[in-house]
This record gives structure tokens, C-alpha cells and sequence, in this order.
């Protein structure tokens, strides 16, 4: 059984946010997720028991810390069923993208290529390869979508052709929350010869990623979007496609080493790509975040937060002057406007009662002509939100208007 | 005035007025007018104001573009006010209305209808929309003193 | 007046290693720092009470973290005596290296350009340069060091000319420690009109920094080396040359708007530079880590650290099987070998009695031919440690030998 | 050979041996046999091992390198034992090493003077060291077959 008044037992700011008046109702997971005391206490139990540098087992704590890292490397390899040595901690999905952008797609993109990616793309799926275009010549194409910004198989298909070399797309849209079929999708790219990079970062942590199944070349995603601290996320990437990789980072802990005249000799896959010292004590997180993500299961999860999605939808859908963009995307994000009022004064309002909802155009910037709006309002559910949460912020947007959202600066 | 500033009701109705009526809301293809983009700092508002300054007047002023109702209120406002202004009449009010909402004293003659946004000091994550247009002006006396 | 045993107790992590049998006595700290409790607390501040993403004011909460985090650009700013918008916050002294070596350096330097550093960087200030010289045809040269891995201004002004364009230099190397005059480096490179970069990942934590003073273009460090998390590291540049830079990473964030056909508006600096959800808790126990160092202030962290150095050195240079290579550098770096046994079996033998340093090249490993070996041991100092510490140290080094480091193994 | 194992100072004394006099410490200049540089995972040892084989025999293993005790001593022993023995001999021998290692059941006759390491598993960060001639070897093995 799924015990959500249970769960939130686990998360300190929950139990703070349900003390606080007016009560707290964080509906801005997409942007980033609340942490639960395992992944704190895992954080803190490395400032005060291990606290040292890992990758070297000059003494036993180091050798310690460092089996610690790359046991998470397992972890995240058996969350996303892949092999560890595909597993490359990063920065966050976006030096996740900018890796496989820079070190892969710059390496092999010649001059009249094509990179095919949505309009709905997060600007970290898209900027990156905007460079790639530039620095190779290669042309960027954008899928069709439909108006709830759902790329469908047909459209796939009619899309792709020769010259496409590579496909990057989010699993899940940060905006619209609409789900794409990738393993479909990736068989038909692989069919073209060309490979298929996915922006997982709202996908992973929601539901069940399997990539040797679906056969995906690429796949980035953040930790903090699933619970673990900031400033990790991971690239997974087939392992001979990692080894034809150029790194992005380069420095300490990349090379086995390297002469004054230049010649380096670059580890092998995944180290060759992690220069610097990493996020330890975040990648230690993020281990602790899979456990309780795994340990509640992808099936519950799913299930709660569509659950709770669609019952909020149905309630929103009878109030006049909201306008609701994704009806039926199979995901906890909700896209909404309210008709009049611009998406920053909804946020302000909300904001003013307690419910925390992201305002604007979500980093999402060529999604306006599909959906025939520049900004959104989104709140986007994790599976620790209630019904009850879903009640406040139904309620608040109940007799929302414009005085009222004026009035707030008086 | 004080009186003014002490009925919300009132103040409402100016920013509402401005936001559902802004005034100079248009851009201009004329190369005399300085321009200033407020983009490069938020990825919210995207407000392009033009300035046309001559005789170290402010001759016109108008903006385009997409904002919440505090930034086209407030830019909306800002553009009446300081049309026909000297550029030392406009730094001055300028200076007041940044007192304003940092909430320390200013003059309340000076600014107008923009004594309207006297509380949005409280509201610290709404001082951006309210100062855009004014920032943006700025931006534009700025360039045609360079110009100079 | 300096209190150590006072200090330590702010250290979760020192308390234990107190008590370990044997006493764990941390030495390794050019390689990463201990934390204070008020480093973890601002930590888990962060995941108790605001948890939220940053940059966005949609909701009190992002509007307050946002604040928070901007006011840490303001504590580095006085920290290193700079203006707030030229701290660029990274995910650590690697990345911010790379971040000028890409975004600066390969945008300016032509062919027959040439790059300037010595034989002692570090693999993160070498190998991003290797690149730059790959991409544009620039060329590496190397300035000459004395056998202490010394820089003299006189083999300085011999090694600049008129084609240097870039000087890329480590205030305090990681291996010898030895410290460079930048403040009259800097004076001899700019009068070449060439401009400087400093990685200062070992010097900001242990000597007072001045960039504005200096007249320093670039200044590179890292958070982990002075108490903060892993994870984030901070770029300064002269604000003008922040304005001339491309980014490094890409992503949302970091720009304003885009659109379909490839025109990106850019944020102004630092901005620009910060794509992607950064280390937010990092950069908030960044802040609790400057205010501890600042409280204890760089005169008393210096005389402490160097006393240690001293006497430990006078100690070692008693016995004939220990050769020192850094006798004269004045800063807490120890490097030195126990004459026929690898520095890892000694580093080894050091562990098993609790005493932690690191063995190998360190990752500078240009550094053989200046001093005559492949590897050193080495032991690194902090503001933490003690004599009585050094002591543990020094007996371990007394009767090590080879026979009793190979007996660990059975 | 138990009684042996028993005697740490024995042991020791092979290790020291090996260390001290590395056997077949040299490269050579051939084209025909295949050669592994374990250099692309760890920063601080750096070995270059050399095999040739021919008719399924390794007939000759050499190596040179940078490297501690351990990885010296162990290389220096994996040189002696395999040189002469056929490829499913050495895979075999290679095989029980491991085992040994990792602390588990092995064959003691088959790993001669290598027994020196039978406790090296204890020392988990030492594992790396006491393997890396082997992995060598593994990889010089392996190219020839792939060569076949
Ligand atoms: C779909 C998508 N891709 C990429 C990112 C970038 O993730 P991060 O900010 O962790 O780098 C986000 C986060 O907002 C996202 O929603
Ligand atoms: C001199 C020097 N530069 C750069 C670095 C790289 O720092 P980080 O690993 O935090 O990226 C180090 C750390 O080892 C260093 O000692």
C-alpha cells in the first residue's frame, strides 16, 4: 500500500511546510523535488565519518570513499539497467547534454547533417546542439506536435529521413509533461542509422527507465530532480559510443597521464569524462535517493501522481477562466493559464496562499507557436503530494482575479 | 496626495487601468530614438522600451512586449510621467521612485500616479517588475549621453 | 588567539578521528577539506527548510533561496575583493579552468600565439590549455623552475615575450607548494599585454586573496579545498572579459530568450555562465565556509599552518632516509620520498597507522623532470592540524622500512 | 607448500626478491609480440607487460614500468610462472590467482611463489597491485587470440 501521509514523514520540509500558516503546498517538483532525511543523513554521514577525496587508495578511508562512489555507479546502473562503465557522473542533465553535444555529436556531425529535436525541448536540449549546428555546419529540425504538444509515430516517421544523424528528445516535456514512445522511436531512428539522445531529466525520476531494452544511445538526467542533492546528474551512454567520445571537462582524474608536448593518454570510459573532483557527497545522495525511489517502486509512484493529476484536471477543467494545455499527458505536470492574468501575478497569488507553482515560459522557448501561448503556469506533481495539497490549490484558483492579484502588493 | 496613497482601492484601479490600457504601448521604426531591450537579465520579462531625447528633453517615450501586470502598469506609467521631462527633471524622479520602493522616504508630488506601487517594496520579489521600465529608460538616457 | 583544540571541535569529523584506534591524523588536505558543523548545517538548512530551485521569483520560497544564493556571489565578491558580477559560480576549479580555456582563450588566441605556464600545474590547468593550443594553433611554453619548483621573477621576464598572450599559473602549486610573486607577475604580464590566469585552488584557502589589487584577469578555485562541499568551485574575470567570454556550458539559465533559427540572447555576467540547476546547498555552505575562515582570519591560518610545515620539516630533514623536496616553500605542503620505497607502499604503510597522505604525481605530471622523481609523497596542512598530529607523522616516518610496508599485506 | 604459506617471513622475503630484482625487466623491440600498457585506468602505477606467443605457448613475458612493491613483485612473479605454459594452462593459472585474491578456495600448487600474495585480498586497495601484471598478460593473451 501506498501510505502518502507516511511518506511525507520522511521529507523534513513537508512536515515543516504542514505546520506553516498558511500551510505550504510545493507544486514545483519539475523544478526541483524535495529531499527525504535518508538522502540528508547520507549527506552528512559523508561530512562526518568519510569527508576525504576519492579515486585514490593511497589510505583506507579514500579507498573507502572511492568504493562508495563507485558502488553509486552500480546503483544507478541497475536503476537504469545498464552496465556501470556506461554510467558518467556529471555536473546535472544539462553538462549531461552539453557532454554528449560537445564530445559526441561536434566529433562525428559533418556539414549537411541533421539533429532532429521537438519545439517542446528544454533549452538544455537545446542550446548545446545550436552550438553543435554551428561549429559543424550540421542543420537542426524540429518535429511536428499537436497542440497538446504530443509528438506522435506518423509524425516521427514523416520527420525522419536520411541525412538525420541524430534525435534528441525529452522522454517527458518539463512543460506539457507529454510522454513520448522512445523505444518506437529509437527503433526507427536506429533504422535511419542514425542515434537517439534522451533528455531524461523529467522521465527518470517518474517512471521505469530501462535503456538496453529500448536501445538508446544517450541518456541524461539530474539527481536533484529526483530527490538527491543538487549538482549530479548522469550521462548514460552505450560504451562504444563512450569510447569514441571526446571528454568535455578535461583535468585531474581524466588522464592516466600526459607529456610537455602534449600527448595525453585519457582513461578509459566513464573516467575519462569525469575531470575534477565530482559532487561526492551528492553522487553518495543520490544512491540513498534511488533506494527510496526503488523502494516505494515505479508502479505506486505512477499511479499516485497520474491519479492525483487527473483529479485535479477534471476540478480545474470546470473553472471558466482557466485554460488548461495538456489534458491528457500521461504525467504529474499541469499547464494552465488563467485567461487575463499574466502567468507571473498567478504565481504571486498562489504564492501569497501558499501554493508554490513555476510561472513563464519554462525554459522551454520554441514551444509558444504550438501551444499559442509565450508563458505557462505549471505545477508539477511528486508522489508525496495529497489530495489535500491538490484541494488548496484547486481552491486558490477557485476566485482568482486580477484585483485580487493586484491587491497583493498593497 | 496622502490621502490618495491611503486608499488602495484607488491605487488598484490606477495599476489596473495601466495594465489593461497601457499607454505609449507601440514601438517606433525611427533611428532618432534610443532603445533599450530588458532581456539579458530575466527570462520573464521582455520589455523593449524606445526613448526619443532631444534638446535634453524627453520628447517620447513608448514599449512593447510581455510582461506581468506590474511591469506594464509600471512602465506604462513611467513612460507619461517622463515625457517632456528635462533628463535632469527624469533622474530625479527616476531616483525618487527607486526611494519608493526600496521604501524609504521620497517625494510624493514628484512621482504621480506611480505612487501606486508605494508597497511593492514589501513584495521584494516584485521590485524587478516594478523598476523594468525604469531601469530601461535609464538605459536609454545613458546611451544618449554616451552618444553626446 | 588561535586555539586549535578549540577549532577542532567544530569538526564532526576530527572529534571521531580522535578517538579512532589509531587516531586518524587527515593529511591530505591539498586534496579536499574537513567540514565545520556550520558547513553542514547550512546544508541541511537548505534541504529542511527551503529545498526549492533558485533564479526565479515566482514564489516566496524561490524567491528567498534565489536571494540567498546571489548573496553568496556577494560574500566570494569581499571574500577575494571583487565586484559580485564577476563571480561566476562552477561546479569546481576544473570547470571554472575549463570555463576560461574554452570560453576566453580559444575565442582570442590566433596560431604563433603563445600560452605561458610552468611544469608544475596541475592536470586541470594544463590539460584545458592542450586543448586550446590543439584548436587554434597556439603554442604551449614552459617557464623555467628551480629544483624547489621555485618561479624567480628573473626566469619569468627571461621566459615572457612578445607572442605570450596568456599566463596560466598556480599561486601555490599542488605538489611543492611553492608561491608565486603574482602581484608582480601580473604587473610583467600586462605590461606585454598579455593577460594572466591564476588557479588559485591552493592558495585561496590559505593565504589572503586581492584580485583587484593583483589586477589578476582570472582567478580559479574550488570550494571542497576550503571547507565547503564538493561540487562547486567559482571563476573570477575582470568584468570586461566576463562581457567578451562564451560560455562553456549551455543550457537553460543562462540565457534570456531563443528561438528556432539559432539566435540565443545571452544573459549579462555572470549569468551566462550558470546554465543548468547549479550546486545550490553547495554554494550555501560556501558562504558558512568563508564566514568560518574569515572568522578565524588568514594571519592566524598562515602562521599556524606554517609553523606546523616548519617544524615538521626540521624533524624529517633528520633522518638520511627521507629526501625533502620543498624544504624552503612557505606554504603547508610537504612533498617528499622515503629513499627506495614507492610512495605508494608509503603512503600505505602511513595509513595503517593512521596517518593519511596521498602518493603519486599528483596530478602535475609535467613536475619529473624538474625534480628528479616520478612521484612524492605528500603531506598537506590545514588550519586543524596540530603538533601532536605531526608528531604521529613524523614517528611513522622514523622506522619505516620496505620489509615492514610489504608485511602489511599478510 | 602449506608450510610455506604459513611463514610470513618467507614470503615476504619472495616479494622483496622480485621487487628488489625484478625478472625479465626489460621491453624488447619486436613486432611479434603483443604488448599492454596498463595506463588508461589509474594514474599511478604505469606497466608495460610484453608476451609473445606462438604454437599456443607463451614463450616469452617481459615488462617495464613505473610501479610500488606490489605491482613490481607480482608482475615479476606472473613473468616466471607463465612463461612456457600453454594458453589454457596460463588462463587457468591467471584464473586461481584471482580466486586467490579475492580470498576464495585455489589451487596453491599451481600459483608457485605467487602464494606470496595470498592474503593481499585483505588489503583491499592493494588488490589493484597485485593484479595489474595479470590483467596485462589477460590483455596481451587476448589480443593474440583476436589476432588469430
Ligand atoms: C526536460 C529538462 N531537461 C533538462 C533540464 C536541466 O536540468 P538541470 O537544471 O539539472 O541541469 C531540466 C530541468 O529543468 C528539464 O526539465
Ligand atoms: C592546483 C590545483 N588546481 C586545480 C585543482 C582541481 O580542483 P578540483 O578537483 O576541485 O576541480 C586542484 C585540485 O586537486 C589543484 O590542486
Amino acid at each position: 500500500m501506498f501510505e502518502v501521509g507516511k511518506i511525507r514523514q520522511d521529507f523534513p520540509f513537508l512536515m515543516k511546510a504542514e505546520q506553516a500558516d498558511p500551510q505550504l503546498v510545493y507544486l514545483d517538483n519539475a523544478a526541483t523535488t524535495l529531499k527525504p532525511q535518508s538522502v540528508i543523513d547520507a549527506v552528512v554521514r559523508y561530512y562526518t565519518e568519510s569527508s576525504v577525496n576519492i579515486h585514490r587508495g593511497d589510505y583506507a578511508l579514500s579507498y573507502e570513499v572511492s568504493n562508495a562512489y563507485e558502488g553509486v555507479r552500480k546503483t544507478v546502473a541497475k536503476f537504469i539497467q545498464c552496465e556501470p562503465n556506461e554510467v558518467v557522473f556529471t555536473s546535472g542533465a544539462s553538462a549531461a547534454l552539453n557532454l554528449v553535444a560537445y564530445g559526441y555529436a561536434e566529433k562525428v556531425l559533418k556539414q549537411e547533417d541533421v539533429i532532429l529535436m521537438s519545439e517542446a525541448e528544454h533549452a538544455s536540449n537545446v542550446l548545446p546542439w545550436f552550438r553543435v549546428a554551428e561549429k559543424t555546419g550540421a542543420k537542426i529540425e524540429y518535429l511536428p506536435l499537436d497542440e497538446e504538444g504530443v509528438l506522435t509515430l506518423e509524425g516521427f516517421k514523416e520527420a525522419l529521413h536520411d541525412k538525420v544523424k541524430i534525435v534528441t528528445l525529452a522522454h517527458i516535456s518539463n512543460v506539457l509533461g507529454a510522454v513520448v514512445p522512445i523505444k518506437e522511436i529509437t527503433a526507427l531512428t536506429h533504422q535511419k542509422g542514425a542515434i537517439i539522445v534522451v533528455d531524461g531529466a523529467q522521465s527518470v525520476p517518474h517512471t521505469k527507465t530501462f535503456v538496453k531494452d529500448w536501445d538508446v544511445d544517450f541518456l541524461a538526467f539530474a539527481g536533484h530532480k529526483m530527490l538527491s542533492p543538487t549538482g549530479v546528474g548522469v550521462l548514460y551512454g552505450k560504451f562504444e559510443l563512450l569510447q569514441q567520445m571526446d571528454p568535455f571537462l578535461l583535468g585531474g582524474g581524466s588522464n592516466a597521464r600526459f607529456d610537455k608536448n602534449g600527448h595525453v593518454v585519457l582513461k578509459n570510459p566513464p573516467f575519462k569524462f569525469e575531470a575534477g573532483t565530482p559532487a561526492i557527497e551528492g553522487v553518495l545522495g543520490l544512491d540513498a535517493a534511488i533506494c527510496y525511489i526503488e523502494a516505494l517502486g515505479f508502479e505506486a509512484i505512477e499511479q499516485h501522481e497520474l491519479e492525483l493529476k487527473h483529479y485535479t484536471v477534471e476540478k480545474l477543467k470546470q473553472f471558466k477562466h482557466i485554460k488548461l494545455y495538456n489534458e491528457k499527458s500521461q504525467s504529474g505536470i499541469i499547464a494552465f493559464n488563467v485567461i487575463g492574468i499574466p502567468t507571473q501575478d498567478v504565481a504571486a497569488y498562489l504564492s501569497s496562499l501558499g501554493v508554490m507553482v513555476r510561472a513563464g515560459n519554462h525554459c522551454a522557448k520554441l514551444l509558444s507557436e504550438i501551444i499559442h501561448t509565450q508563458e505557462t503556469v505549471r505545477a508539477s506533481i511528486n508522489f508525496y503530494n495529497t489530495k489535500a495539497e491538490m484541494d488548496i490549490f484547486i481552491d486558490a484558483l477557485k476566485d482568482i482575479t486580477l484585483e485580487k492579484c493586484i491587491d497583493l502588493i498593497f | 496626495m496622502s490621502d490618495l496613497l491611503k486608499d488602495p482601492l484607488i491605487l488598484r484601479q490606477i495599476i489596473m487601468d495601466h495594465y489593461e490600457y497601457p499607454r505609449n504601448h507601440h514601438l517606433v521604426e525611427d533611428e532618432t530614438y534610443h532603445k533599450a531591450h530588458m532581456a539579458s537579465e530575466s527570462c520573464i520579462d521582455d520589455i523593449t522600451v524606445m526613448a526619443k531625447i532631444e534638446n535634453n528633453v524627453i520628447q517620447d517615450v513608448c514599449f512593447d512586449g510581455i510582461a506581468c501586470t506590474i511591469s506594464t502598469a509600471s512602465t506604462s506609467i513611467m513612460s507619461e510621467l517622463l515625457i517632456g521631462k528635462t533628463l535632469e527633471e527624469a533622474t530625479e524622479i527616476i531616483s525618487e521612485y527607486y526611494k519608493m520602493v526600496e521604501l524609504l522616504p521620497y517625494d510624493e508630488e514628484m512621482l504621480q500616479e506611480a505612487v501606486a506601487f508605494h508597497q511593492v517594496g514589501k513584495q521584494a520579489n516584485r521590485i524587478k517588475c516594478a523598476t523594468i521600465g525604469f531601469k530601461a529608460i535609464e538605459t536609454c538616457i545613458k546611451e544618449h549621453k554616451h552618444d553626446q
